[in-house]
C-alpha cells in the first residue's frame, strides 16, 4: 500500500500512531513491510491457504463475533443434503462436470430451495464473466431459508465452513505458504483480538489479488474472515480494494466491458435474454428479496437513455437493438482472434496492452494482424509503435513491410484538459474542472466518440437497413461548446443521473425511477449524483469543515453512502454495537435510521420489521438484515450460487507452480478458463513431469515511482530517473545458486518468452521452506517496455493466459520460470532458447496442464481420504 | 556589532543577518520513522523549483537511484537495507531457510555501482582505498556501511531485517559555512532564518561547495552556478508550505516554526523510546552542536553516517579567527624574512 | 606500524557510510585554482623582492620582481575568472566585503594588489618613453609613482601570499581544514621560494644575494611553520600517501635541493638557474600536492566520518563518566 | 538610476551603514530575491482537479498562467489526501507538459515503414469509414437458430481506466448501438 498507494497509506500511519497494529503479507519485503509492525513473506499464489488458516483459527477457538455472525450472516442457514465438500472429493465440490470443467451449482443450494434461481448454466456464466454482475448485488437466491441459530446442525453453514477449513492448520499454512507458525499465530491472534464489539480490523488488498486463477476466491476468503469477526459495514472494518487506476471503479460501474451494461446490468445473451421480459426477469428473479426486484425499472431507464423518444413501451424500449453475447468476447479471446485474423479493427483508448496485458508477444502479434488500429494516448506508446520497434522485429516475427495494420495515432487530452468525473477506489465520484485547452490535435474521448458517432450517423442518414436503426435512433444530441466543439460532460452526467422526461427534472434517487418510460437514467446506481440539478460530484467542502465521513466532498454511489451495508454497524435492535464504534443507528424517537453516514437501509424500516411470508423485493428484507442487496439479506460465508469455482474458497495452486498442492489431489482451479491456442502454451506443473525445468516462482507488481505499463511514468522525466531500468530482485541465496551478480544481467525464461533485467541482489527477497523444499521467488516490476525515456523488457511477456472463471481476469501475479545469468540472446537465437526450454519441458506442442488431477494420488494429507 | 556567537554557538540567525523583527525561524523536521521512501518530496521539489533531471542510472543502492543531494536533486531519499532489528517488530524473516552464502563474485559486482561523474554521486575514484572497499574481494574490510545490498549472508543475518528510508535535504544551518564563505553575497540568510542561493548573483566560484560540512550544495555542470534547497523561499513568502513537505504523504517531512518542531520532535522521540525503539535519536536539533543547530533536522533510527550524514559536523568558520591569526603570523614572518634577506650582506 | 621511526596512528577503518559514498562534495575547483595558488604566491613574493630590490638599490632585481609580480597577478586573475562557473559575473565578487569569506577578502586584496603591481611594473617602461612632450612628463613621473606603487604592492603582498592558506582551510575538506595552522606558513614559504627561484633565474647575478638568503628563509618557514602538515592524524594521510603525497614530498625535496643549490651557486649562473628552477618547481609541486590532498580527503568518507565519530564517542564517554 | 541610488544599493554600502555588517542577509539580498513571488499567487486561474494515476483520488489544484499549466499540487481541502501527493501525482505537471507528448495526428499506412502526418478531420472520417466497412463485413443478424444477434465481432476496443465516467458512457452507448460487443477495459485486467 505504501508502495502503490502512498497517499492512501497516510491513514494507515495515522492508525498506527493511534496504536493500530499493521501486518503486511507479500512475497517480497516492500516499502509497506518496512513500516508494518509485522511482515509475513508468503509464496505467491497461496493466500487462500493463509486466510483459510485464519478462518480455521477463528472457528476452532470460537473467536467469531457470535451475535453478529448469527444475526447478519448465513452461518445458521442449512444447506441441502446433496452438497459434498472438498474434504470428501480430493479438492472438488459436488456437481463437477468433467465434460466442460464446470460445476452444476444445484447441490450447493440452501435446504428447502427447490433449485437455485439462476437460469444460467455455469459454462455460460463463465464465458460471460457473470461474476462481475455481482459487484452491486449478490447472486440470486431465494429469501426464505431454514436456519439453526444454535449453529449446531451438521449442515448449517457454520458447521460446513468449519469442516471445509479443518485441514488449514497452522502446520499446513507453514507447509503451503512458507510462513512460520509463530508468525501465523501472531497474525491470527492480532486480527481476532482487534475485532468484535469495541474494535474493528480492516483487510486491505491491492488488485494484484484479482490477477489469479482463483482471484475472486481470494477476496471471498477475506470477506469470510471479516464477516466472522463482525468487521463488515462498520467503521474501521471492511475489505478495502486498492484499485490502481484513477477510474477503474467507474470503468465497471459504467462499464466498457463486453458483458456488462451500466449499473451492472448484464449485456443480453442470445439464448438467455431473447426478450426484454426475459432479460429483466433474469436480473430481478421474481420472488427474490432485495433491491434487485426493481431490475425492470433500471433496465427500461437505461434503454430510454440510449434510444430516447424512439424507446417506447410498444417496442420494448428498443431492447431489440441490443447486440447479444454468445460466449466469451473478452479481451484475451479478442487477442487470440486477432492472431487468427478474425478481427478487423481495434481501438486502444489510453491503454497499452503491448506492455500491460499478459503474454505481450501475443498482444503484439495480434495487433500486427489487423486491418486497422486506432490508438488514442498522450504519448507514443508501445502499442502504437509495435510495427516499428517491438521485440518481434528483431526476431523477424514482425516486419514493417509485411505488416498490414493501418495505424491511426490520435493524441488524447490529459486530465487537466477536459472535465468529467472519476470514480475512485472508494466508489467516490469526483468532478474535475478543466484547466486548459488540449494542445494541437489532442482531444478528449468524449469529443472523439461524440464526433465519431455524429459522422457515422451522418453517413447512415439515408440508410434503410434495419441494422442501422439502432444508430439512427440513438439519443445523440449533446450540447457542445468551445473552439473544439467539445460535448458537454455535465450534460452526459445529467443523463447518467437520470431525469423526468416530461419536466427534465434530474432524479434525486433511483427510487424515483419509473419503469413506464416516464423517466430516463443511464446508470441507476449513479442516480443522485445530479440531484437538484447540482453536480454533486463537484462538491468540495473542505475536509476540515466537515465530519470525518466528509459527506459533502464529491458523491459516492449508492446514494452518497460512504460505508456500504452500514446497518451492520448497529446491533439487531438498532443500537450501536459500542460507543467507540457508533456509526449508524435506529433513532426510536424519530422512528428512523440516523448516524454519521447515509444509512444503507430503508430510512424508516424499524429493526423489528419482519416481512410477510412470500414478500419479495425490498419488502422482503427484514429490519435486521443489513445486506440488502443479497437475496437473503445476509452476509455470505457460504455462497449457495454465483461463485463458479465453489461455494467456499479452496486453496488451489497457481496454474504454474513448482509445488504439488499439499492440501488436495486437485492441483489448480479445476474451473479456470483455459485458452487452447498455439501461441498460449503453459509451463508444466506437478503432478506432471518436467515442472523442474521452470523451478522458480516469479511475481510482478508495481513500484511507487512508476504507473502500470509506464505510459504515464516512463515518459515523465522526474519519474523515469527515479527507477531508470528494468530489474529483477533475487535473494542472495538464489544469486549464489544461479551465479547472479548484483547489477549484472540476468534473463528469465518461460514457455512464452525470455526477458532480461539488471539484477538487484537483496535481503528483501527470501527463500521459503515449502513442503520440505526450498522455494526461491523472484520479483520484477511490470512497468517497462521499449518506448519512453527509460526502457526495458516487459515482465508481462513472461505470462501465459489462464483466467479466473468468475470474472475472466488473467493470472498475472504468479508463474514459474528459470533464471539465468547474463543477457538474453537476440533475434532468432531468442526464439531458439524458448523453444529449447519447451523441448526440455516435454514436447513442442502447446501445453496445458490438466484441469482435473484428482486421480493422481501423490498428495500428502489427501491420501488419508 | 556582530553577535558574540556570530561564528559559533547558539544564535538566532535572522536578527544576526540584519533583519529587524523577523518572522519566527522556519524549518523542517524530517521524521524518518514514518518515511515510506515514496520520493514524492524529490519530485514535488523538482516540479516547483524547475530542477532538471539528474541522470538515468540504476545505482543498485536499494531503491535509491538519486544517489546524493546534488545541484539537480534538492531532496534525496536514502534507502538502507539492514540486518538489524527495528525494535518493535517481529523478526521479518525468522524461521526462513538458510542457504549458501553469497558468492564472492556477487559481492564484488555488488560493489560496482557507477562510474565517476564529477561531483555527482559515484565511486570515489580519487580514493583508491575507498574504491577498493567498494569493489569487494580480498580487500573488503567488512565495513557495514559500505556493503551493497544483499551482501548479508542468508537468513541468520536477515532474521532481524529492517529497511531504513530517509529524505535528506539542506540543513539550513544556524552557522552556514556556505553562506559565510560566499564571496558575492549570493548565498544569504532570509528573514525566515533559511539559507538561499540567489541565482541572479551566483557566479559559480564553487567555494560554498567545499565549505558545506554535509555535502549538500553543488554546482550544476551546464549552468555553472551553485544550487540547493531554498526551503521554497518563494512559497514561504506567500505563506505556503514548501513543496516537499506539502506532498509528503505520511508527514515524515514536517514544516513549521523551528521552536515548535523541536518540541514536537522531542515528544516523538520520547514516544518511540516508550514503544521500545531506543535507537530513535534526533540529529541536528541541538543549538549547541557544531553548526549551532540545523534549520532542517531529523529523527534517525541509526547512526547518522549510516544515512550518509556526518556524525558530528562542525562549521569550518568556527576556526576562522584562529585561521586569520595564523595567516597574519605567516604574513609577518614572510615580510620579516624578506626584510632580513635584503638587509644582509651585499654579496 | 612504524615507518621511518614515525608512528602512524591510523585508526582501524571500521566505520559506517552510505554505500561508501563521500559525505562531502569534493571541491569543484579545477586545476586553475592549484595554479592560482602558485601564481598568486609568486606574484606576492616577487612584489616583496621588487620592493626589497628597490629599497636596496638593485634595479635589475627590482625590474624582475615587478614584472614577475605583474605576470603572476595577471595569470592569477585569468585563472580565477576562468575557474568560475559564470566567468561573466566575475564582478559580482565586488558586491560585498565579507571578513567571513577568505575569497572575498582575497578578492579585495587582489583588487588592491593587482593595480599597484601593474603600475609598478609599467613604471619600469619609463626609460623607453621619449624625453619630451606629454610622454616625456610621464617618463619623469613614472619612476617615483612606480616606487610608491611597488612599496604599496609589497605591503599587501604577504596578505596575498598567506590568505590562500585560509582560503583552503576555511572549508569542510578534512585535510585542508585540519591543516589550518600549517597552510599559511607552507604557502608563505612556497611563495618566497617561487619568487626567489624566478629571481635567481632572471635577475643579474650580482643582485641575487638576498635571494639565496630568502630561499633559505623560505625553506625555514615552509619546513618550520608547515611541518605539522603531515602529522596531524588521519586527515594528514593524503599529504603522505598517493599522488598528493608524492607531490607534497617532491615539493619538500625540491625545496631542500633548490635551497642548497642556491646557497652553493654564488658564482655559477648555471647553478643559480638550476636552483631557481628547483625552487619554482617545488612551489608548483607543493601547491598541486596540497590541492590534490584536499580533493582526496573529501572523496573518501573515511576522513569525514572517522574523526567525527571518534570525537562523538569521546564526548559520549565523557558525559557518561 | 542615479549614481547615488546605485551606490546606496551597493551591498557593501548597505553592510557599512545597515544592520548587517557581515553581509549575511539583509545587506546581501538581491533585486531578484526582493521581486520573488510564488507562481501560485500570480496564476491567472486555478482548476480543482483529481490525480490521474491510482484510484485513491487525491485532490489536485491546477494553476494556469498564460494558457499554460504552471503548477499542479495537492489540494489541502481534500479529506482524502489532505493536500498530499505521491511522486506520480507530484509529477503531474511534467506529465501534462511533457515534451514527449504527441499533439498531432500520426498515420501509418499498411506496410508503411514511417509515420506520416494526417489532418484530424481526415483521420476521423477515415476511421468512420473503416468502422462502417468492418461492421458491414462482419455483421451477424441472427444465430443459427434464428435468434437475434445484432452485432459485429469485427471491431474490438480496449480502454484504459483513466477514462472519465462520461467518456465510458458515450463509448459504451455508441458501440452498443453499433453492435460492437467486444468493448473491454483495464478493469478486466
Amino acid at each position: 500500500m505504501a508502495e502503490a498507494h502512498p497517499v492512501g497509506f497516510q491513514w494507515v500511519m495515522e492508525a498506527k500512531r493511534r496504536g493500530a497494529k499493521v501486518f503486511h503479507v507479500d512475497p517480497r519485503f516492500t516499502r509497506t513491510s518496512a513500516l508494518a509492525d509485522s511482515y509475513l513473506p508468503i509464496r505467491a499464489g497461496t493466500d487462500i491457504a493463509l486466510l483459510g488458516g485464519v478462518v480455521r483459527y477463528i472457528l476452532d477457538n470460537e473467536l467469531d463475533f457470535r451475535e453478529y455472525v448469527v444475526a447478519y450472516t448465513n452461518a445458521a442457514t442449512i444447506v441441502t443434503e446433496e452438497y459434498a465438500d472438498t474434504e470428501d472429493m480430493h479438492g472438488l465440490f459436488s456437481g463437477f462436470n468433467d465434460d466442460n470443467a464446470t460445476y452444476d451449482q444445484a447441490s450447493w443450494r440452501y435446504e428447502g430451495h427447490s433449485q437455485n434461481q439462476t437460469t444460467r448454466d455455469s459454462e455460460t456464466q463463465r464465458e460471460t464473466a457473470a461474476g462481475l454482475e455481482n459487484e452491486s448485488h449478490g447472486a440470486p437466491v431465494g429469501g426464505e431459508t431454514q436456519r439453526d441459530e444454535t449453529l449446531q446442525h451438521p449442515r448449517c453453514v457454520y458447521q460446513i465452513l468449519k469442516r471445509h477449513f479443518a485441514r488449514y492448520t497452522p502446520e499446513m499454512v507453514e507447509r503451503v505458504c512458507g510462513i512460520p507458525q509463530e508468525k501465523f499465530f501472531e497474525l491470527a491472534r492480532a486480527w481476532t483480538e482487534n475485532s468484535g464489539r469495541d474494535r474493528t480490523g480492516m483487510l486491505v488488498y491491492s488488485v494484484g489479488w484479482t490477477q489469479h486463477s482463483v482471484g475472486v476466491q481470494y477476496i471471498r476468503t477475506g470477506a469470510i474472515i471479516q464477516l466472522l469477526l463482525g468487521n463488515m459495514g462498520r467503521p474501521g472494518g471492511g475489505v478495502m480494494a486498492l484499485r490502481g487506476h484513477a477510474s477503474i471503479q467507474g470503468s465497471t460501474d459504467i462499464p466498457t466491458l463486453f458483458n456488462l451494461l451500466p449499473g451492472y446490468l448484464p449485456m443480453p445473451h442470445h439464448a438467455e435474454h431473447p426478450t426484454l421480459d426475459k432479460w429483466v426477469d433474469s436480473i430481478a428473479h421474481p420472488g427474490q428479496k432485495g433491491f434487485w426486484g426493481n431490475a425492470r425499472t433500471y433496465g427500461v431507464n437505461l434503454l430510454k437513455a440510449y434510444w430516447g423518444d424512439a424507446a417506447t413501451a410498444d417496442n420494448d424500449y428498443c431492447y431489440g437493438y441490443m447486440p447479444r453475447m454468445t460466449g466469451d468476447h473478452g479481451t484475451y479471446q479478442q487477442v487470440l482472434d486477432m492472431i487468427d485474423g478474425k478481427i478487423k479493427g481495434y481501438f486502444l483508448l489510453g491503454q497499452n496492452p503491448a506492455v500491460g496485458s499478459a503474454h505481450g508477444r501475443a498482444q503484439r502479434l495480434g495487433m500486427a494482424n489487423l486491418d486497422w488500429l486506432v490508438v488514442r494516448d498522450l504519448f507514443m506508446i508501445e502499442s502504437a509503435t509495435f510495427w516499428q520497434n517491438a521485440p518481434e522485429i528483431e526476431t523477424g516475427e514482425i516486419a514493417p513491410e509485411r505488416c498490414r495494420t493501418e495505424v491511426f495515432f490520435l493524441p488524447a487530452a490529459s486530465h487537466v484538459e477536459k472535465e468529467g468525473t472519476f470514480t475512485q477506489t472508494q466508489r467516490l465520484l469526483q468532478w474535475r474542472e478543466k484547466a486548459v485547452e488540449p494542445p494541437g490535435d489532442a482531444r478528449s474521448e468524449l469529443w472523439f466518440f461524440y464526433h465519431l458517432g455524429r459522422v457515422i450517423r451522418e453517413r447512415l442518414a439515408t440508410s434503410t437497413k434495419p441494422r442501422d436503426r439502432a444508430l439512427l435512433d440513438l439519443a445523440w444530441d449533446y450540447p457542445t461548446h468551445g473552439p473544439n466543439v467539445e460535448p458537454s460532460a455535465e450534460a452526459v452526467l445529467r443523463e447518467i443521473n437520470g431525469y423526468d422526461v416530461a419536466t427534465g427534472r434530474p432524479l434525486a434517487s433511483f427510487t424515483e425511477m419509473k419503469d413506464d418510460g416516464s423517466t430516463v437514467g443511464g446508470c441507476w446506481i449513479y442516480t443522485g449524483v445530479y440531484a437538484d440539478g447540482v453536480n454533486q460530484a463537484a462538491r468540495r467542502k473542505p475536509g476540515s469543515e466537515q465530519s470525518l465521513v466528509a459527506p459533502e466532498w464529491g458523491w459516492a454511489w449508492p446514494a452518497n453512502r460512504r460505508i456500504l451495508y452500514n446497518r451492520a454497524s448497529a446491533d439487531p435492535d438498532g443500537n450501536p454495537w459500542s460507543e467507540r464504534k457508533r456509526y449508524v443507528w435506529w433513532d426510536a424517537d424519530k422512528s428512523e435510521w440516523t448516524g454519521y453516514d447515509v444509512p444503507d437501509f430503508e430510512k424508516t424500516k424499524p429493526p423489528s420489521y419482519r416481512p410477510e411470508h412470500g414478500a419479495s423485493g425490498v419488502a422482503g428484507i427484514a429490519g435486521d438484515d443489513p445486506f440488502i442487496l443479497q437475496g437473503d439479506g445476509k452476509g455470505w460465508l457460504y455462497a449457495p450460487t454465483g461463485v463458479l469455482d465453489g461455494p467456499m474458497p479452496t486453496h488451489y495452486e497457481p496454474v504454474e507452480s513448482p509445488v504439488r498442492n499439499p492440501l488436495y489431489r486437485q492441483q489448480a482451479n479445476p474451473t479456470r478458463k483455459v485458452y487452447t491456442h498455439p501461441i498460449n502454451t503453459l509451463n508444466p506443473s506437478p503432478p506432471e513431469p518436467y515442472s523442474q525445468v521452470f523451478p522458480y516462482v516469479f511475481t510482478v507488481s508495481r513500484l511507487t515511482e512508476h504507473h502500470t505499463a509506464g505510459g504515464m511514468s516512463r515518459t515523465v522525466s522526474p519519474l523515469a530517473e527515479l527507477q531508470p531500468e528494468m530489474f529483477v530482485e533475487v535473494s542472495p541465496e538464489l544469486a549464489a545458486e544461479r551465479g547472479l551478480t548484483h547489477l549484472g544481467w540476468a534473463h528469465l525464461v518461460t514457455a512464452r518468452a525470455a526477458v532480461e533485467a539488471r539484477v538487484l541482489v537483496t535481503d528483501r527477497l527470501t527463500p521459503l521452506r515449502v513442503d520440505g523444499r526450498v522455494i526461491h521467488q523472484v520479483w520484477l516490476p511490470y512497468h517497462f517496455g521499449f518506448e519512453g525515456l527509460v526502457t526495458g523488457d516487459s515482465a508481462n511477456d513472461l505470462f501465459g493466459i489462464s483466467l479466473d472463471p468468475n470474472v475472466l481476469i488473467q493470472e498475472s501475479k504468479v508463474g514459474t520460470c528459470d533464471i539465468r545469468s547474463g543477457r538474453r540472446p537476440r533475434g532468432a537465437e531468442l526464439l531458439a532458447l524458448v523453444v529449447d526450454y519447451r523441448r526440455r519441458s516435454g514436447d513442442l506442442n502447446p501445453h496445458y496442464p490438466p484441469q482435473v488431477t484428482t486421480d493422481s494420488a501423490d498428495s500428502g494429507p489427501d491420501q488419508e481420504v | 556589532m556582530p553577535h558574540t556567537n556570530a561564528l559559533y554557538g547558539p544564535l538566532d540567525p535572522a536578527p544576526d543577518a540584519g533583519y529587524e523583527n523577523p518572522p519566527p525561524r522556519m524549518g523542517f523536521f524530517t521524521d524518518t520513522s514514518v518515511c515510506i521512501g515514496c520520493k514524492a518530496c524529490e519530485v514535488a521539489c523538482k516540479e516547483w523549483n524547475g530542477v532538471p533531471e539528474s541522470g538515468l542510472d540504476l545505482l543498485g543502492m536499494s531503491y535509491d537511484n538519486t544517489g546524493a543531494l546534488t545541484a539537480n536533486s534538492w531532496r534525496h531519499v536514502a534507502f538502507v537495507e539492514q540486518p538489524r532489528s527495528a525494535g518493535w517488530a517481529t523478526p521479518a524473516f525468522a524461521g526462513d531457510p538458510d542457504g549458501p552464502a553469497i558468492s564472492p563474485v556477487t559481492a564484488a559486482a555488488g560493489a560496482r555501482t557507477s562510474t565517476d561523474t564529477g561531483t555527482d554521486p559515484g565511486l570515489p575514484t580519487g580514493s583508491p582505498a575507498a574504491a577498493a572497499r567498494m569493489s569487494g574481494g580480498p580487500e573488503f574490510l567488512g565495513m557495514p556501511g559500505a556493503q551493497p545490498p544483499g551482501r548479508g549472508s542468508g537468513a541468520e543475518g536477515r532474521t532481524d531485517f529492517r529497511w531504513l528510508m530517509m529524505s535528506d535535504v539542506c540543513k539550513h544551518c544556524t552557522h552556514a559555512a556556505c553562506l559565510d564563505v560566499c564571496p558575492t553575497g549570493s548565498l544569504f540568510r532570509t528573514e525566515f532564518g533559511t539559507v538561499v542561493v540567489q541565482e541572479d548573483i551566483c557566479n559559480g566560484c564553487g567555494y560554498c561547495i567545499s565549505a558545506c560540512p554535509y555535502g549538500v550544495i553543488d554546482q550544476r555542470k551546464d549552468d555553472g552556478r551553485a544550487w540547493k534547497c531554498t526551503l521554497c523561499y518563494d512559497r514561504l513568502g506567500a505563506g505556503m508550505t514548501p513543496a516537499c513537505a506539502q506532498a509528503c504523504p505520511t508527514e515524515s517531512i514536517q514544516y513549521g516554526e523551528l521552536d515548535e518542531l523541536r518540541e514536537r520532535a522531542a515528544a516523538r522521540v520520547a514516544k518511540l523510546h516508550e514503544r521500545g525503539m531506543p535507537e530513535a535519536r534526533l540529529y541536528g536539533h541541538d543549538p549547541n552542536d557544531g553548526v549551532g543547530g540545523d534549520g532542517a533536522f531529523f529523527l534517525l533510527l541509526d547512526e547518522p553516517e549510516v544515512y550518509g550524514l556526518p556524525p558530528d559536523p562542525i562549521v569550518t568558520t568556527r576556526d576562522l579567527p584562529a585561521m586569520w591569526k595564523r595567516a597574519g603570523l605567516a604574513a609577518m614572518t614572510m615580510a620579516a624574512a624578506t626584510a632580513v634577506a635584503f638587509l644582509g650582506r651585499r654579496q | 606500524m612504524t615507518r621511518g621511526g614515525e608512528q602512524l596512528t591510523v585508526p582501524p577503518a571500521d566505520f559506517a557510510s552510505y554505500y561508501g559514498r563521500p559525505v562531502l562534495k569534493p571541491p569543484v575547483w579545477k586545476y586553475d585554482i592549484a595554479g592560482y595558488l602558485f601564481t598568486g604566491g609568486l606574484a606576492a613574493g616577487s612584489a616583496l623582492i621588487g620592493a626589497g630590490a628597490q629599497l636596496t638599490g638593485r634595479p635589475g632585481l627590482r625590474t624582475v620582481g615587478r614584472w614577475t609580480a605583474l605576470g603572476g597577478v595577471a595569470a592569477s586573475t585569468y585563472l580565477l575568472v576562468h575557474d568560475l562557473g559564470r566567468p561573466a559575473r566575475f564582478h559580482h565578487m565586488l558586491r560585498v566585503a565579507k571578513v567571513t569569506s577568505p575569497m572575498s577578502v582575497g578578492t579585495w586584496i587582489l583588487a588592491a594588489f593587482g593595480p599597484l603591481a601593474g603600475v609598478a611594473a609599467v613604471a619600469e617602461l619609463a626609460p623607453l618613453l621619449p624625453q619630451h612632450g606629454v610622454l616625456g612628463l610621464a617618463r619623469r613621473i613614472a619612476p617615483p609613482v612606480g616606487n610608491v606603487a611597488g612599496l604599496a604592492a609589497a605591503a599587501s603582498a604577504p596578505a596575498l601570499a598567506t590568505y590562500t592558506g585560509v582560503l583552503l582551510a576555511d572549508t569542510a575538506v578534512p585535510s585542508w581544514h585540519d591543516a589550518y595552522p600549517s597552510l599559511p606558513f607552507v604557502f608563505a614559504g612556497s611563495a618566497l621560494a617561487a619568487a626567489s627561484g624566478v629571481g635567481l633565474i632572471a635577475a643579474p647575478a650580482a643582485e641575487t644575494a638576498p635571494l639565496r638568503r630568502l630561499a633559505l628563509a623560505a625553506a625555514a618557514i615552509e619546513f618550520g611553520g608547515g611541518h605539522q602538515l603531515e602529522r596531524q592524524g588521519l586527515t594528514s594521510e593524503p599529504y603522505r600517501h598517493g599522488r598528493s603525497g608524492r607531490l607534497v614530498k617532491a615539493g619538500r625535496v625540491l625545496l631542500a635541493v633548490g635551497t642548497a643549490t642556491a646557497l652553493l651557486s654564488r658564482r655559477s649562473r648555471v647553478l643559480a638557474a638550476i636552483s631557481g628552477a628547483a625552487l619554482v618547481a617545488s612551489s608548483v609541486a607543493t601547491r598541486f600536492g596540497v590541492f590534490e590532498a584536499g580533493r582526496v580527503s573529501a572523496r573518501d568518507p573515511k576522513y569525514t566520518v572517522v574523526p567525527q565519530r571518534g570525537r562523538l564517542d569521546e564526548k559520549r564517554s565523557a558525559t557518561q563518566l | 538610476m542615479g549614481v547615488r541610488s546605485w551606490f546606496e544599493g551597493w551591498p557593501v554600502y548597505r553592510q557599512l551603514t545597515g544592520t548587517d555588517p557581515l553581509g549575511r542577509g539583509a545587506a546581501a539580498k538581491s533585486d531578484g530575491s526582493r521581486a520573488l513571488t510564488a507562481r501560485t499567487d500570480t496564476a491567472d486561474s486555478m482548476a480543482r482537479s483529481v490525480c490521474p494515476y491510482c484510484a485513491v483520488g487525491c485532490g489536485q489544484r491546477v494553476f494556469v498562467k498564460d494558457g499554460q499549466v504552471s503548477q499542479i499540487e495537492g489540494d489541502p481541502d481534500s479529506p482524502i489526501s489532505r493536500g498530499r501527493l505521491c511522486p506520480k501525482g507530484s509529477a503531474s505537471k511534467s506529465l501534462v507538459t511533457s515534451p514527449l507528448r504527441q499533439t498531432t495526428v500520426r498515420y501509418r499506412r499498411p506496410y508503411g515503414t514511417e509515420w506520416e502526418d494526417l489532418d484530424l478531420d481526415t483521420a476521423l472520417n477515415m476511421i468512420a469509414d473503416r468502422v462502417l466497412a468492418a461492421r458491414d463485413e462482419t455483421w451477424e443478424d441472427v444465430d443459427a437458430e434464428g435468434r437475434p444477434l445484432n452485432r459485429t465481432l469485427g471491431i474490438s476496443s480496449l480502454g484504459g481506466a483513466t477514462l472519465d465516467n462520461e467518456e465510458n458512457y458515450l463509448i459504451k452507448k455508441l458501440f452498443t448501438a453499433m453492435g460492437a460487443l467486444q468493448i473491454e477495459n483495464q478493469a478486466r485486467i
